[in-house]
């Protein structure tokens, strides 16, 4: 089994023993195998992770090691070939009905026949949630789409419609957030601008959150653990705590301890001393 | 701080962006300029083709008209259809009672058929063990003979109802519904059901929310083809009918047997006329109803 | 900045990850297919069972002459059982039957590839040269609204009683669906697709042949679906119309003679045999679009 | 004396029935509202039915492809209109079905050809012709037709419909027709009707037959009686009155077809032609005689059905009306073909 | 109009006065309205752009800035609605008729139907082109999907299409590349590895490039030019020359220069001083 160098407090790769430190996310002997027809595909071998409840944790890893496979896991979306996955003490069925999980996919996957208001709206209708009211308008302003309101999602540019699926994300205030790739079409100034106000909202509001990026930096700035996986078949390298102090500020990335972080992240993706050689 | 994002932030789209009626007319190189004759055509408005056709077809009628039929009127010349056409319209009352007499048995049976093809669609959403059960149902109803089926309906039927037309209709609206609604249904992309199962949407919810919606098109195409093949239907079904009068089908059935076969071509005019009219109002509908297509904005729009 | 740029030294990123590749036949492919064939014949099943148990319920309901409705059961008899009416022995009438069937099956044949070829052809060109379907489509309209019972005799003196009238009454009945299905799935490719095409200098035939065929092959087979009972429809319709050939053309005939048994059995065979060939076009479909169609691929989760 | 009025002779059958006491009953019509049906609409016009018992009559019109031998096996007539060559093939197949009168004592159907194309005057013309004939009950007329002549397999058959434009456009040499009708329509556009009757070559059958169930018969003779001293009524005010009648059928029960008064009154004296016979003048309008009888069995054999005149035939009513109702034998003059 | 303070030696931003600047890309007085019924939507006001032919051009910008329209009308896929557009001499239909454009666009936007390699032979069915063998082989191997040759498009991760969608875009070896946001969804290593091959290919066979993106460093690594766009309605706020020495390797991002250039473009997109103020 891999483990972090250092002691973990609020995270595990091993959540079997350690149930205390898997209240939040709690993935134990986790592996998917896709068939299609007569070939199959091995996405998960094994995958072991525990996080605490509402605790934030970044999924890093390369193209293709399964990253996205394991949010639509824990979604619901797609089912274990083997082992099992429990989230707030909820298994995905349950975590589904409860209403309680804010999704955004990698692609933006808005309806096109609904405005981005009604987009943003849908996931309440689901839920049969009556939002406070200004929700919605707030959360349209919040990710700088006022005037677009009655805008459907042919009329917006990539990045445009990325925001709407992060706002939408936020209507039903989760207390699960899966996050794929959320920021990924997004310029740097709007993405560091989400990060802050995703930050906020968090701190506010704290929700179990599985995010998944391949920035390093932004996974370090938001988390309170960081997990990176190894090449397909994924599984989990090692899981890094990050102990910077909270509310984290943009000044925060300047800082030699989250360089600190950035660089072991780094070296753990890309490093010579291949943490995954000891996995084998 | 005055950066360039800030603009991006205020600034709000010219003449307020609302609600979309006709996305993407302007997209996809549609305005290129072509010197082509082709490109010429395609400038076109769609009224100009329209009438360039409807042109070609009455030039073509009115020459195999008088070169092969001048004396039988066999084919009648479509002058003289038309004078037949605006008398029987507009000098007696007979034909408009006919068209609503077997218009009405029509979209009885359209509403009944679609009913049946609808419901029978919707178990298989349902249930996707139905699917061959409801399609092979519906094949059933598409493919039984009707000359054999028809005099059956008749005598199970009260004498002088138009049942037999409602039947007909019905049938003949059934099959294609299906197909086009169990087509329709899986159009939807698996994300987008993915965003509702995320949140915890069941079954109905994904129906209702989004493959109904993303199915609209297709079922729209289908009701539309349903729309005219539903007329003949009950015109068809004038010819089993017993103890009724008026209809479109009794009348071509007195234009057959007494040889008038100017006013023959004209009933069967009248009679393309209701039906294409009919298809073309479904179309209509359809487009308000779905100016996106099966999930692309400019999908629909062809290419 | 997450695009800071750590020197790429040989880490987890392992080559052979990447050149691991999707894992090879497990040997259930024929077993695969047998299923799905074995659960067609299980529903093939069930609709025979839910038919006849509603054809009977519907005659007994609804207390309908037995002279003229006959029940299943009276069917199997006119069938298997020799009636002293008959003048002909039950092997003689199945036999007729079958061979009229063939000649149905021969004039539903004819329908359906003209139908076909003719809607493929045209939906393509209505495609291509959009003007050409604003121009043409009222004349395709027509074949579909004017009513074939009025139009008969015009459509005897232009094409005679032969294969051609055969080929166009089924083709008429095919022909209107079909097109409006092919033209609604060729219209529907991706906006995205098109560019793409555009950008390396296709013109609309390349679209055409690149995207929007293998896009509107949901849509062909769903048109093949509307297809193939339609031919059959299409054939008893010219066989009633024109000729005294084929079990359309019987029926007319039974039906002076008051021969209602035969009647019954023509429709439950004509029936059986639509939903056969409807079963074999699901096959084709669902073999095709797995290879071809735009859900190729898409994993069989379980 | 005939009531040209209809008001004076009481025809009654026997004791005279309570106003209504019939109640109302369905004639299935053997083709949708023309001339065809003149008589039923003198009846209903004049109050025949009425004043012979019955609340009223409701003529159901026929169309194309639904039989009166149907309609009465299914109940929805009690009486209906048709022709020995369909209600005897349902007898042979169970059916308890009887021809109680005939309104036609020839049928209609003829040969039509065009002086202009390839006139056929004779049987002797017809060899090695092509015949157009509607599929279901003519198809079988004619090949009854050929059977009669020795001419089964000189002849080839091609299926068509009502219209005669395919025989004018020489698709074939002859065409299956009614006198009262295509004759008419072929002369309209300018050609020389050439018609062979199939009554007199060989296929002598009545049309335009009442059938009812055997049941019927049975169980409610009285009411047929009624119910044919009525139409005896209505039909001998039609022929003589063709105007009249041409006009109940256009402006009033034929009005939904847009017909025309002219082509009608043509129809009406075709109609009369195959009506009245010296035999009818002696016996009454719709009677058969025994040879017409047997003639008719004789035709049925050549199509095909073989059947006994008793089991097709029941002439007891009809003979027991105008024994009743003497007065009700008109004589009228016979047109000449 | 809107000059960098430096002097602009390959590219200008008034190439109507510079023609010899602007034998590359040539955009003259372009705006774009979309109209959408009734209403309108103004995407770019005025864009005036040369780059000399074979040069590197980057385009950067805040979401909704009107790149990808930009990048569509170059590829005669949107027609300007005022305004000349030219590149390597040719307007967009003949550029389109010549079969040397190279395209990626925002989304992958590959054939569901067709395998990763069909995916990537298609612009050479499309040209008529036969191409040297193995190029295909090479450019799967290039984007690393070796093994993938045969999977279709539903199989691959987010990341994988993408790079299926790059190599399609190197398949006809284009004398004219349009990029836009190719890198977006790639984890940094891949991205990192796809930008020096990108360069290498490049280097190879030169062509007149446009790249949409949002990284800055990755714009400075590869570009010859920076284009930096302000906000909707877009219109060019700078254009910036990147004098660092080629063939670049990935170590250059470790040199003065190159952080030179990043701040200077960042404090462009970013900074107080808006140079987007000087432009109305
Ligand atoms: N087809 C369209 N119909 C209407 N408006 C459109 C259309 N395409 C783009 N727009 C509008 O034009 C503007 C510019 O869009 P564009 O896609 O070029 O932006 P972008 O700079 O590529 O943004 P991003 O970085 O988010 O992809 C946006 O405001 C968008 O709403
Ligand atoms: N529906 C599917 N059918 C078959 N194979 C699949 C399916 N979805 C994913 N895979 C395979 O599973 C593996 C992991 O895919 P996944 O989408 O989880 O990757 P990822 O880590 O999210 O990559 P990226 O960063 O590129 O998005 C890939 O090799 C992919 O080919
Ligand atoms: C040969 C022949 N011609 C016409 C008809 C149809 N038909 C039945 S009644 C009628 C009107 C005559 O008044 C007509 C035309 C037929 N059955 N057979
Ligand atoms: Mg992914
Ligand atoms: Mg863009």
């Amino acid at each position: 089994m891999t483990t972090s160098s250092t002691a973990l407090s609020i995270a595990t790769s091993d959540p079997a023993s350690q149930p205390g430190l898997a209240t939040g996310i709690n993935i134990q002997g986790l592996t998917k195998r896709f068939d299609l027809g007569r070939k199959s595909v091995q996405a998960l071998s094994e995958v072991n992770l525990g996080t605490k409840k509402d605790s934030f944790l970044s999924l890093l890893g390369p193209s293709g090691c399964g990253k996205s496979t394991i949010l639509r896991i824990l979604a619901g979306l797609e089912t274990p070939s083997t082992g099992t996955v429990v989230v707030n003490g909820k298994s995905a069925a349950e975590v589904q009905k409860s209403h309680e999980t804010g999704i955004a996919f990698q692609d933006s996957a808005l309806l096109p026949w609904r405005t981005v208001k009604k987009n943003i709206q849908l996931p309440l209708e689901v839920s049969g949630i009556t939002p406070p009211p200004g929700l919605v308008d707030d959360l349209i302003d919040l990710v700088g789409l006022k005037g677009f309101e009655n805008a459907k999602p042919a009329q917006l540019s990539g990045g445009m419609r990325q925001r709407v699926s992060i706002a939408r994300c936020l209507a039903v205030q989760p207390t699960i957030m899966l996050l794929d790739e959320p920021f990924g079409a997004l310029d740097d100034m709007t993405r560091q601008r989400m990060n802050v106000e995703l930050l906020r909202i968090w701190g506010e509001k704290p929700a179990t959150t599985l995010m998944v990026t391949h920035g390093i930096a932004e996974a370090v700035f938001l988390s309170d653990v960081v997990a990176v996986m190894s090449a397909r078949p994924g599984r989990i390298a090692e899981v890094v705590e990050i102990d910077l102090p909270r509310p984290r500020l943009p000044e925060l990335q300047r800082t030699p301890e989250f360089h600190a972080y950035v660089d072991r992240i780094s070296e753990i993706l890309f490093g010579a001393h291949g943490a995954a050689a000891g996995d084998d | 701080m005055t950066d360039l994002r800030q603009q991006s932030e205020q600034a709000s789209i010219e003449h307020e962006l609302g609600d979309s009626v006709g996305l993407g007319l302007e997209t996809g190189g549609k305005g290129r300029e072509r010197r082509t004759l082709l490109g010429a055509l395609h400038g076109m408005p769609p009224w100009v083709g329209a009438i360039i056709g409807i042109v070609v077809i009455l030039v073509a009628w009115q020459i195999v008209s008088v070169t092969f039929y001048p004396k039988t009127q066999s084919i009648p010349q479509p002058a003289l259809v038309g004078k037949q056409l605006f008398y029987d319209l507009f000098q007696t009352g007979v034909y408009w009672n006919a068209i609503a007499k077997t218009g009405g048995a029509a979209l009885w049976g359209y509403l009944w058929g679609n009913l049946i093809a609808l419901f029978l669609a919707f178990l298989v959403l349902v249930q996707p063990w139905f699917e061959g059960l409801s399609t092979q149902l519906a094949v059933v109803c598409s493919c039984i003979p009707l000359t054999a089926i028809a005099p059956i309906v008749t005598l199970l039927a009260p004498a002088g109802s138009r049942n037999t037309s409602i039947f007909l209709a019905a049938l003949s609206v059934i099959f294609t519904t299906v197909v086009g609604t169990i087509l329709g249904l899986r159009a939807a992309s698996e994300t987008q059901i993915d965003v509702i199962r995320a949140y915890g949407g069941g079954r109905m919810t994904q129906l209702f929310k989004v493959r109904l919606i993303a199915a609209l098109p297709s079922i729209l195409a289908a009701l539309k083809l349903a729309a005219p093949a539903a007329f003949l239907g009950a015109v068809l079904g004038e010819y089993f009918v017993l103890g009724v009068d008026s209809g479109i089908g009794i009348l071509l059935l007195a234009a057959q047997a007494t040889g008038a076969s100017v006013r023959l071509w004209a009933i069967a005019l009248i009679s393309a006329g209701v039906a294409g009219a009919a298809y073309f109002l479904i179309g209509r509908i359809g487009r308000l109803l779905t100016p996106w297509s099966a999930g692309d904005a400019r999908a629909g729009e062809g290419f | 900045m997450a695009t800071s740029t750590p020197t790429p030294r040989a880490g987890l990123r392992a080559r052979a990850a990447m050149n691991a590749s999707i894992e090879m036949p497990t040997g259930a492919g024929w077993r695969y297919v047998a299923g799905r064939i074995g659960r067609s014949l299980f529903t093939l099943l069930i609709s025979a069972v839910v038919l006849t148990v509603a054809w009977y319920v519907a005659l007994k309901l609804l207390d309908a002459n037995a002279f003229i409705a006959k029940t299943p059961l009276d069917v199997v008899k006119y069938l298997f059982v020799k009636n002293p009416l008959m003048t002909m022995s039950p092997a003689d009438i199945r036999h007729t039957l079958w061979n009229l069937l063939l000649v149905t099956l021969y004039h539903a044949g004819i329908g359906f590839v003209g139908g076909v070829v003719g809607s493929v052809i045209v939906s393509v060109l209505f495609t291509l040269i959009r003007p050409l379907e604003f121009m043409f489509m009222p004349l395709a309209m027509l074949l579909r609204t004017v009513p074939l019972l009025a139009m008969a005799p015009v459509i005897y003196l232009v094409l005679g009683q032969g294969a051609a009238t055969a080929g166009f009454i089924g083709g008429v009945v095919v022909f209107f669906p079909l097109l409006v299905n092919l033209t609604l799935g060729f219209r529907s490719v991706s906006a995205q697709s098109v560019d793409l095409i555009r950008v390396y200098g296709g013109n609309r035939w390349t679209i055409m042949t690149k995207v929007a065929f293998p896009n509107a092959l949901p849509h062909f087979f769903a048109s093949m679906r509307i297809a193939v009972p339609g031919a059959l429809t299409g054939a008893m319709l010219y066989e009633w119309l024109f000729t005294f050939q084929g079990l359309g053309g019987v029926i007319s005939q039974a039906k002076t003679n008051s021969n209602y048994g035969q009647i019954w059995a023509i429709v439950v065979l004509i029936t059986v045999v639509a939903i056969v060939f409807y079963t074999i076009t699901t096959f084709i479909e669902a073999a095709v679009l797995a290879k071809w169609g735009p859900n190729a691929g898409k994993a069989v989760t379980k | 004396s005939s009531g040209t009025s209809g008001s004076s002779t009481s025809a009654s059958a026997g004791a005279a029935v309570k106003a209504g006491a019939y109640g109302t009953i369905a004639l299935q019509l053997s083709w949708i509202k023309n001339i065809e049906f003149a008589g039923e609409y003198f009846a209903t016009e004049k109050g025949y039915y009425t004043k012979a018992g019955f609340k009223g009559v409701t003529l159901l019109a026929g169309g194309g492809q639904t039989g009166a031998e149907e309609a009465l096996l299914a109940g929805q007539a009690l009486v209906g209109l048709s022709s020995p060559s369909i209600t005897a093939p349902s007898v042979l197949q169970g059916a308890a079905l009887k021809i109680i009168a005939s309104t036609y004592q020839k049928n209609p159907f003829c040969l039509l050809s065009l002086q202009e194309k390839t006139p056929i005057k004779t049987l002797a013309d017809l060899k090695g012709k092509t015949i157009g004939v509607q599929s279901g009950g003519n198809e079988t007329i004619v090949k009854g037709f050929l059977a009669a002549n020795n001419l089964t397999n000189d002849v080839k058959l091609v299926t068509t419909q009502y219209s005669i434009a395919p025989l004018e456009a020489g698709k074939y040499d002859a065409h299956m027709s009614y006198t009262t009708n295509e004759p008419l329509e072929a002369k309209a556009d300018g050609f020389t009707p050439v018609v062979l009757t199939l009554a007199d070559n060989g296929l002598p059958f009545v049309a335009e037959t009442y059938t009812v169930t055997q049941d019927t018969i049975d169980n409610k003779r009285d009411l047929l009686k009624a119910f044919l001293v009525a139409e005896i009524k209505g039909w001998t005010d039609a022929v003589k009155d063709p105007e009249q009648a041409a006009k109940y059928a256009v402006t009033k029960y034929g009005k939904d077809q847009n017909l025309a008064q002219a082509e009608q009154v043509e129809e009406m004296n075709a109609q009369n032609a195959l009506m009245l016979t010296d035999d009818v003048n002696k016996n009454g309008l719709m009677t058969m005689t025994d040879e017409l009888i047997a003639e008719n069995i004789k035709s049925l054999g050549l199509m095909g059905t073989k059947i006994t005149a008793d089991k097709l035939f029941d002439m007891s009513l009809i003979k027991e009306v105008y024994k009743e109702n003497p007065d009700l034998i008109t004589t009228f003059t016979i047109p000449s073909a």
